[in-house]
């Protein structure tokens, strides 16, 4: 990023803060992958290493009452929207304290309050419901924004297609955002689609498209803004892919051999982090006494997480049988 | 809160229209979307002079995509709005599948966000619809947590059902009967009223057999119970009404009296909700069963086009006189 | 079309087997129309009056042994491959005759003998079924091509997402037409998507677009031909978009009052059997005499389709439990 | 043929493997599709060094469509071809309901054009997967007209059921348990051999009460029945493995013989496959029945995420055990 277009667009608290999550993220992720060696966390891992910078730039360029409909790789997001690192650690762990209290695992974490949607695995799945949700923001004159995010992979599931195609049409408040991490868990993006810009998709509903260093969380966080400022002001719907590449396995268990590894050294060279210390050292934000406070602070924030999640109770067996249904007093009013 | 058409015979559409329009004036929230169902009125005219009413944003058509605007019919639901949407017809219920079952039927339970949605499905045989246009996909969906299923047999309860399910803070499918849509007539109270969901009703009170069903086959088993009434067998009609929640203790008290059911369908007989009905009395009510629980539904097949065809896979009711002789035989 | 184009690339008899398949249509459609009017026919009948051109033309250009996916207004297509007006007729009808039985209705024809692949009512479900006919054929080498039509609504589902995806990714030999006669049943096609001509759908894929005047058959035939022979050459799919105007309501039973008049008005000008009666008669090919004889001779084989369909059997009762399943003598190979 | 682990014991996903790799090798027109079942050798490594042996385009990965390639494999089997689609998990299965309910399973019956092909799904919990990584689908598919459903429970039946699923001309949902993958062991014959699609299995024979069941719930039965063998109640085990078309003989013999049925399976309970064989049971044996046909099967919600959640949803040895005392004492 230009360094004068960020300085004179961000302001240095904010920056520095996209960096706190970043940093966070991290060593979450981190956290949680060592958990799962450890045989602690049985099931999915799904890190976001490498992409730590799409959630925390798009999450940052939101206000208050702005909607997010995040996917599997934007553990960044929810901690922006007041996720704890204890709640994450709690629902790996099957706790009670986790935001589905057991019910659901990994990072299938949803919380109206926080303006999180919750998702489903199948993937794509959100985008229908994004959208869903500008609409009932257009209906009712209210000024909010919803921001989706999808894999290059969800880009070939037919509610992509229906989803844009109903927001364009209706013109609706949504962003969405792709991350394009270059594999859908072992596929390519070659075998996934003919293109080799996942933002040609929108092409097919006139949706203003932009491509930015996914890498790059302040490029993540203009663009964002750019984006949520046309559709808060009624220009409809954008589309932004982020370049980027997984650096982890597409799950913990996954050794990730059929990615090059030249590949992944390309890539390591431009990881968000040093990017945006790079960033941060330029603009003269911050010096590596300051990222190494930052280090310390996540540090303690996660050592607290995990053992308020370790800590926490597991659910009990009958409380399977609770909220098929939300209860209906309503009905009667 | 008085109808318009207070005093006045209405039908089955009817009603489902006046349900819609009476709890859009209602309640703000409530919007619906669907397919040609703007200016058009929808494929059965249910909608007619809604959208010069309500407006296009409360009166949506969408494009050709049941997934995309099931999904965001969820995702407004989220946000506190009230949709309801119209398949055109409820066939085409498969394209939204996904939706319905992961989405909506889950939401609540795995992070409590609630999806006060209806999905409106007109369903059923007998209009020379053909394979995909006369379709009961409750079934599939009777097998599927988080969802209510309603299938109203008459005006008052197309009526009552409908705003109930508006009303309730859970997805709720709502599957209207195409072939009762200008068969069925009353006369509607004048005042507001819901049917709660979950209550069956009995439509016919009778001593000898039970006959548990819903839907149009309300309407067979009734002309049925006639016929018997003049052979001294006295059948008890039972309208479930609400498929999920099942109203288990009316059918258990009905079968519990009569010591003997059948349980009839027009959805494919393998599988189907009289199974489960079935099930739960071999199960729970085996102690008072005088005889076999017999189910009517048609066989394992598409439902074909050519009237003969269709004739032969719908039940029929000289099936009910038959099920039921044999049955007071035991 | 351009005359000089038209003497060279088409040979004349072909020309007038369109013309004659054209009327056969419009006469058979017509006839339809009148036994659904008398209260004979049950259910919906879907014509293609006005758009005939488009299954004539595409159906024209293919060989012997390519396969159609077609929709439900594509009358000329099913023509052409070998059904008869009294197979339709009888299809209709509900008769024993028809191709299947009873079983099905209206439109709803398949034949895989005759190279036609059947459709259901849910829209655009027969493209992923096309694509995947093309990948059997790219699998054994053969050189058939796949043609499928769509309308401009079908568009909007995912399933045309995943299958010109999926089909573009795998250079597959298939065609997509799409019919846009400019409604989806009464929505129009600004409702429907964010674009003005369907054909933008196809730079999501990569995949070549064309738009042709789907009221002149040469035009289509052309355009067709060409698409084809990219295909059978390992060219991959073509999306070609006929602009065109449904003249009829949606099915027989509604009124299409919600089309303006005008546009009507305008499009009967452009009516395909017309054009192509000028084409005819510019070309020097024919003459009012010659379409006075094709004229007598399509009110013959309709009339006597209609005798036909009329005395078939309809099928008895018990023939519902029939061929849910193939047998499976295969199983013991 | 003789397959290359001859006299070796193979897991149930090693069987499934054989099975695959010898009908490729058997069949020019079987070919296999589905995402990362190429390089990567598929999620569960089914398929691994299958594309290097059959090439790219018999082992094809595809996007991340379900829909589109099931569609596709759809089109293949009418081409002539013999596609086996691989479900990542059958969780899945829901993107692609549309086109396996109404496309795959509707076209022989209207219009002749037979379907041969095979869906794979991995199924079923137990493994801590969460709601949407241990779905059990077969419900839904049970109640969709011409589609054949098989769920083998052993390393044989495995792999003789997919042999016969790939050689069958109809659309067959192959279930395997992930739970069985590599928990069941078995030497499996030489030479080529098929398990019939519609064949169930008595798994182990006994005189007092009939245990109907299928996937990994067969081996719950079991240990269930040496438990209670001990006080003296003999189990007869019947494993369904195929669930269309149902071995209803097979049922229907064992309960003439015992009396007494229990249905178990991982499914939710209503509107189960139970539902179906305890309905099909209280009709046709009703006189032949000495107590009541109890069910044992998950309560209607999503299947839950967390350790002590999973084990309260799933079916319990103790389930069987308390059953069948209850039906002893009848
Ligand atoms: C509909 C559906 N099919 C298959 C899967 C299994 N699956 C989980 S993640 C994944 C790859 C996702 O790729 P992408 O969308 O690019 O996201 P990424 O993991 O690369 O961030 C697959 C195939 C799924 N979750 N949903
Ligand atoms: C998935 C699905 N949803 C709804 C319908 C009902 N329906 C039948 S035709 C039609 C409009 C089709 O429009 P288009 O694709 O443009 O074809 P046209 O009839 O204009 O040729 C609709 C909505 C359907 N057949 N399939
Ligand atoms: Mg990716
Ligand atoms: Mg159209």
């Amino acid at each position: 990023m230009d360094l004068a277009v960020v300085a004179k667009e961000i302001k240095p608290a904010d920056l520095l803060q996209m960096y706190y999550y970043l940093r966070l993220t991290r060593t979450l992720e981190d956290r949680v992958t060592a958990l799962y060696r450890q045989g602690r966390i049985v099931g999915g891992v799904y890190t976001s290493n490498g992409m730590e910078a799409i959630p925390v730039g798009y999450a940052s360029a939101i206000e208050r009452d702005d909607i997010i409909a995040p996917y599997h790789r934007d553990m960044g997001a929810f901690l922006i929207r007041g996720i704890t690192p204890g709640e994450v650690v709690a629902q790996y762990l099957g706790k009670r304290t986790g935001p589905t209290r057991g019910k659901d695992g990994n990072v299938h974490i949803g919380d109206l309050k926080r303006g999180i949607i919750g998702f489903v695995s199948h993937l794509a799945d959100n985008l229908p419901i994004a959208a869903g949700a500008a609409l009932a923001f257009k209906i009712r004159g209210e000024s909010r924004v919803v921001v989706a995010n999808t894999g290059d992979g969800g880009t070939s599931r037919g509610d992509f297609h229906e989803a844009l195609n109903f927001a364009a049409v209706r013109k609706l408040p949504v962003v969405f955002f792709c991350n394009n991490n270059q594999y859908a868990y072992s596929t390519p993006l070659s075998l996934q689609m003919p293109i080799k810009d996942v933002v040609d998709r929108a092409k097919a509903y006139a949706i203003p498209g932009e491509i930015v260093d996914g890498n790059d969380v302040a490029a993540v966080y203009l663009a964002a803004k750019r984006a949520i400022g046309r559709a808060r002001a009624g220009g409809g719907p954008t589309f932004i892919e982020c370049k980027t590449m997984r650096m982890h396995g597409h799950s913990e268990h996954d050794s990730a051999k059929y990615v090059p590894r030249e590949l992944l050294e390309e890539w390591k060279q431009k990881d968000p982090i040093l990017k945006a210390e790079q960033l941060l050292r330029a603009l003269g934000y911050a010096d590596d006494a300051a990222f190494h406070e930052v280090e310390e602070r996540v540090k303690r924030e996660v050592e607290a997480g995990v053992e308020f999640g370790e800590q926490s109770p597991l659910p009990e067996g009958p409380e399977v049988l609770e909220g098929v249904f939300a209860d209906d007093e309503e009905v009667s009013s | 809160m008085t109808t318009a058409t207070a005093g006045r015979e209405v039908t089955y559409l009817e009603a489902i229209s006046e349900a819609l329009d009476e709890e859009m004036t209602r309640d703000e929230r409530v919007f619906i979307m669907g397919e040609d169902i703007g200016p058009y009125g929808g494929a059965f005219r249910i909608t007619e002079g809604f959208q010069k009413k309500y407006g296009e944003w409360r009166v949506l058509d969408t494009p050709l995509a049941e997934s995309g605007f099931v999904g965001a019919a969820i995702g407004a639901a989220m946000m506190g709005m009230r949709p309801v949407v119209e398949m055109q017809f409820a066939d085409f219920i498969s394209c939204a599948f996904d939706q319905i079952v992961e989405v909506a039927g889950t939401s609540y339970y795995r992070w409590r966000a609630s999806v006060p949605m209806v999905i409106r499905a007109p369903y059923g045989g007998g209009v020379h619809g053909g394979p995909f246009h006369s379709e009961c996909p409750e079934g599939w969906f009777f097998h599927s947590p988080g969802l209510k299923l309603v299938a109203p047999s008459t005006p008052y309860d197309a009526k009552g059902l409908l705003k109930a399910a508006i009303r309730d803070p859970n997805p709720v499918i709502y599957f209207e009967h195409k072939f009762l849509y200008r068969r069925v007539k009353a006369v509607l109270p004048s005042e507001d009223y819901i049917v709660p969901i979950g209550k069956g009703d009995v439509k016919r009170v009778g001593t000898d057999i039970s006959v548990i069903t819903y839907g149009a086959m309300v309407h067979l088993a009734l002309e049925a119970a006639d016929l018997l009434a003049k052979d001294g067998i006295n059948l008890e009609v039972v309208d479930l009404r609400s498929l999920i929640p099942l109203d288990q203790e009316l059918i258990y008290e009905s079968v519990r009296k009569t010591s003997k059911a059948i349980v009839l369908h027009e959805d494919n007989k393998t599988g189907g909700i009289g199974a489960e009905i079935a099930a739960r009395l071999a199960e729970d009510c085996f102690d008072c069963l005088d005889g076999p629980i017999i189910r009517i539904a048609p066989p394992d097949t598409p439902i074909p086009f050519s009237a003969p065809l269709e004739e032969f896979f719908l039940p029929k009711i000289t099936d009910v006189v038959t099920a039921a002789k044999k049955l007071a035989s035991y």
